[in-house]
């Protein structure tokens, strides 16, 4: 077992070798990142390493946890771009396709998403962040299609994806979740406009979608009309833990932006930054630790309720500390404007990296959910009972 | 109240009517219009030098309103200069200077070094004014102030010697004293905005200020920003060491930057978008922790101050 | 005005030279400690400091709110001992009297006060802490006495106290707070028990009470039957302002100590070490400043609602950065255990001191309390609806 | 589940079972007995020598579960005099160390130096034994640890030169590693005590708790615990530097006074009386914080290891 993973990781290794891109942080625009992408997502497809959590039928999948790990372990230590552009595509497409799709879905989809076609994710909006079951985008079924209005927010690269996981609102009768319908929808299709969203740090990440009777046939459903609640958490579940792993990897090998930085001010026996890096090291080896633990007990079949929380929060609160640190050592320097790495947190461009640092701590649940979610469902102190609203 | 109390509330009112209506960031030479209408150029000079006489307290009020409307501009290095300038006698220059003609000072990072006349050239030996010979614009996250890489031309020297030092050591008590209070006027605003925004914003039926959590989270800003202040106002009178003038800095500016933080996280997804000015507080914030001597700097000066005067 | 203050400043700088007594740190037992607070209260009352905040009619008392400023800044600077014993007569008993008592109770028992009588506050019960409303301490009003009956916790020095002030239950009908009422109880009465509480760090500062069968005559109520919630807000009102002002002093004229304990372990050129001690130190004067402009505040008239509630939480979190940062410093040093100063929070005793500091975080309306009223009241976030209860 | 995390699962099991029903601090002897008794003094020794050849790891979890109760005296000084007496072919003492013949170490301020027969002398060039020639009690907060002054007689070398320098460091680390795990046992047991005492009292008509600022405080400490954890056990196997030993021992050092500190906070006012056990979770977290360098100390180690290592 333990010779059949190393052999993965050399071959891997090797093959990164040769193939990985070196010169993804220069892009200097979105257009060229995102052409980056897609040729990087087709080459890790020919070699088998793109889709390692897909069944086995598909080249390249019914890789074990262990052997996906390795793969996630080297493209962190290669430094090849993460996978931004298909996250969506080949985690949360295909887990709600998987689970919940019905044989047709499966069966045109999933080759697609092989072929490198992109998926976003439609489910925030601007009135149901944190509470996601608030959601109000308006499907309307009228003959064989939905008729869709609406708008959805902080969908990831939206402005480049193909089709998009919709959650809408089908029903306003009963429990705000039971109203919920999950559809896939075509991004190509009339009525949809989608607007980026300039984020702070000069990057456009996310974007806005706005739906003006935007028509989706009903083949297009996953599960049944108000199922979507349950066929979101499939969605939901499907994330986080690879990527964090791979992230915690990603921001430890990048310590050292920090040591030379450290150097280069002049400060390597400064005693206080001396403990505040030392302090930090540690933080930053806690995580990877934690996010290999809860890969472990994920493959162990031991994964508990908020396990996945914990690692969220203890990743963020580190990313949060490893860029809030680079500022400071920066100084003045750090204020100065510089042009930024698209789809990497830990560039040395701190002002940009503490400001990207804040998607950690917002999106995906914010820090505040995943509290909730631990102290309630992990630690069962008691929820506030169902009736108190204001 | 007494009399300086009363004052410091009659300018902050004033002030606040002159910036707080324009919105956020409200538009530069309009702010400095206003500005030198105001007199409040004048407001540190002596009165036989056709100043108002006024002291590093109103000095803070205004710079507290100008963080707190984020103000573009220079306001800070024309404050330095019109003080160098005063005290070293140079009546001519100091009436453009009140009047609104922009100078700028290496102190500060040579700030709207392209619109400035001169520039002031403040080093531990020397303090002299040149004509700004040519100027380059370094950008910074932060887009309410412009800093510069300048050279100067031929040098005018207004002190040498221990007068120098003297005079050098005032200005960067001054431009501590400043930061502490832009920093905490822009911290008033942004923790203003949050506050508000919590009561507007429902999540799971109800106001997220209703929520405990943050509600504490809240409070706990409340109090530092409440304790800076006092600190601030505090400095304002008496001669305070430059040390302890860099300490209060680095206790406001950090302020400032937890506050923004936070706002940007209270805030959630739409603190992170351009459109919601939520990063034009922090942008300020961490410039402001920069300039003129960042924490670590500050924080171990004060350290040796406490260790020689408090033992 | 400012004249006749220096001239009072140099008055009681003075008397303290001649009269503050030195060695009141070394008292080793709780007796000894408490006869040297008798004899201090007896001397300040003599030489009229004791009672600067009670009316002209008293001697020494009717000093304006900038003398009685001066009067404890002297206080601090001489390193006098603070009142601990005659606190709760000479504040919270005087207040509760002069707003509430009537004419019968000033004269019986001011005179008393001034002649050293102690009282202590019953307020807080085992389920009566931050909610105290839920006081639950029975009185039944039987002819012309009430007997009491239940328990008292967080009773400062009552086993010492000859009077209490007494917040009992006369009825469980409507709002908690409608059945209350407020007491002045004999400490000496058959029926009352006290038993001091071990404290963590070998104080016994508090006591608990217990009442059984207890009579006290109904000539010994403040305020009407049922009107006990708005007596005990008078009571509760009235500390605070100058103590924190003292207290705030107290800490910065203490810093020394830490500063001698860098120096004495050898970390003067400690970069870290300075930079934490500068910025504890701009905290520490931070309250200081914020204590007296509280006080400017409230002699102006324009103190604030949760204002207290600020300068509380300041001084509080001051108290355990300051006793922190000085456990730091003592290192290993400061793990040995060493006799304690009985009444006094900054004493380089580390360990101690830092496990006094949570009386301030927990005690007179916890942290957490103070933040709800920051919030609520002075902030305007909304409270939790009234039927909010599980 | 993997073979080793097996190995620690059942280890847990039997430890938690021998000292989790005693209550918090039980009888001293009675634990020494048990710890006798189960053989775990024997635990890191190789078969060879009569052991049971097991690891780090599973010195770690007796540990972890000695903190968690609070388990009052010395297996720590015994686990490194074994470790010594091992390493060095002692096999006549070793083999009464650990049939819980106490003995002791200067490396961790000579716990139990009253009872103990011997003193294990490690210094950079030499390791020595000798027996206890006298002894102070040294009196801490913490009542569950006895430290001593303690004089040594003749004394027998064990080893000097490199082999001394590196068998000191190997027990150096050994110590940092059992001293992180008692931490995270005790900050474990204080967390989830805190977190039953939160569920049971009522204030305001429901339970602490369901108040959203006391579950976002909860939820941190959990984070804080389970990320050291993760640290821990991670340490537990390969061979980590003695800075990043150090820099894990601070970690969870800290963050166990972290959780100490808002054990009494949350439990109020009976979190300040001696009869509820929060302050000796406090007072042991303390002193653990001090035992075998501070948290100063082993973050700057950690620093300059990572300035070498990670440029």
């Amino acid at each position: 077992m333990n010779i059949e993973l190393e052999k993965l990781r050399t071959e891997v290794r090797n093959w990164l070798a040769a193939n990985a891109p070196k010169d993804w942080r220069e892009a200097a625009t979105h257009d060229v990142f995102v052409a980056g992408q897609r040729d990087w997502f087709k080459k890790l497809v020919a070699a088998g390493y793109a889709i390692p959590h897909w069944p086995a039928a598909w080249p390249g999948g019914g890789r074990s946890l262990a052997e996906q790990k390795v793969i996630y372990e080297e493209l962190a230590r290669a430094d090849a771009p993460r996978l931004l552009l298909s996250f969506v595509s080949t985690y949360h497409a295909f887990a709600t396709l998987h689970e919940c799709g019905n044989d047709e879905q499966k069966a045109r989809y999933l080759p697609r998403i092989m072929e490198g076609e992109t998926w976003c994710q439609g489910f925030s909006e601007p009135g149901a962040g944190s509470d996601l079951a608030a959601v109000k985008c308006k499907a309307e079924l009228k003959g064989d299609v939905y008729v869709i209005n609406g708008q959805k927010l902080w969908s990831t690269m939206a402005q480049y994806a193909d089709k998009c996981l919709l959650l809408v609102r089908t029903s306003s009768e009963g429990a705000k979740q039971a109203g919920l319908t999950y559809l896939l929808m075509d991004m190509k299709a009339p009525g949809v406009t989608v607007r980026p969203i300039h984020q702070i740090q000069g990057d456009e990440e996310f974007a806005e979608i706005f739906l003006d009777n935007v028509e989706v046939p009903v083949s297009e459903r996953v599960g049944a009309e108000g199922a979507g609640w349950a066929v979101a958490q499939a969605t939901l579940a499907s994330e986080r833990g690879l990527t964090l792993m791979e992230l915690g990897y990603r921001m430890r090998g990048n310590m050292a932006l920090l040591t030379r930085a450290i150097s280069d001010t002049g400060r390597a026996n400064d005693a206080g930054i001396l403990r505040d890096l030392g302090r930090l090291s540690a933080q930053v080896d806690a995580v990877c630790a934690l996010a290999d633990q809860f890969l472990d007990n994920r493959m162990n079949g031991i994964e508990q309720v908020g396990d996945a929380s914990i690692v969220k929060n203890a990743y963020s609160r580190a990313l949060r500390a490893w860029s809030d640190f680079g500022v400071r050592i920066g100084g003045m320097d750090a204020q100065y404007r510089q042009g930024i790495t698209f789809g990497d947190l830990n560039t040395g461009n701190w002002m940009a990296d503490y400001m990207n640092s804040f998607a950690w701590t917002i999106a995906g649940g914010s820090e505040e959910v995943q509290r909730n979610i631990i102290a309630e469902r992990m630690l069962e102190m008691p929820r506030e009972p169902k009736g108190w609203t204001a | 109240m007494d009399g300086m109390n009363m004052d410091r509330s009659e300018l902050k009112d004033s002030a606040r009517k002159a910036f707080g209506e324009a919105g956020l960031a409200p538009d530069k030479s309009a702010s400095w219009a206003k500005l030198t209408e105001m007199g409040w150029f004048m407001m540190t000079v002596p009165e036989a030098q056709g100043g108002l006489g006024m002291g590093r307290e109103a000095m803070g009020v205004i710079h507290y309103e100008l963080g707190r409307a984020l103000v573009p501009g220079s306001a800070i290095a024309q404050m330095l200069v019109i003080e160098a300038l005063a005290a070293t006698g140079q009546n001519d220059l100091l009436e453009r200077a009140m009047a609104g003609e922009v100078m700028t000072t290496n102190l500060c990072n040579a700030l709207d070094a392209d619109t400035a006349s001169h520039i002031l050239l403040v080093s531990d030996d020397s303090i002299a004014l040149a004509p700004v010979a040519s100027s380059t614009h370094r950008v910074t996250w932060d887009e309410t102030r412009r800093l510069f890489d300048a050279t100067a031309g031929e040098q005018t020297l207004l002190a040498s010697g221990a007068d120098a030092a003297a005079l050098a050591n005032r200005l960067r008590a001054q431009l501590l004293f400043m930061l502490a209070a832009d920093s905490l006027g822009g911290a008033e605003a942004a923790l203003t905005m949050t506050i508000e925004y919590l009561k507007t914003r429902r999540q799971f039926d109800r106001p997220l200020a209703m929520f405990q959590a943050l509600k504490h989270r809240v409070a706990d800003l409340k109090i530092a920003h409440r304790a800076a202040e006092a600190l601030l106002w505090d400095r304002a009178v008496g001669e305070p060491s430059l040390a302890e003038m860099g300490a209060l800095k680095a206790h406001c500016t950090t302020a400032y930057a937890r506050i923004a933080e936070e706002t940007i996280q209270l805030h959630g997804g739409i603190g992170l978008t351009q459109e919601y000015p939520c990063h034009l507080f922090l942008k300020r914030a961490f410039l402001n922790c920069a300039l003129g001597g960042d924490a670590d700097y500050w924080e171990e000066q004060a350290g040796r101050f406490a260790m020689e005067n408090l033992a």
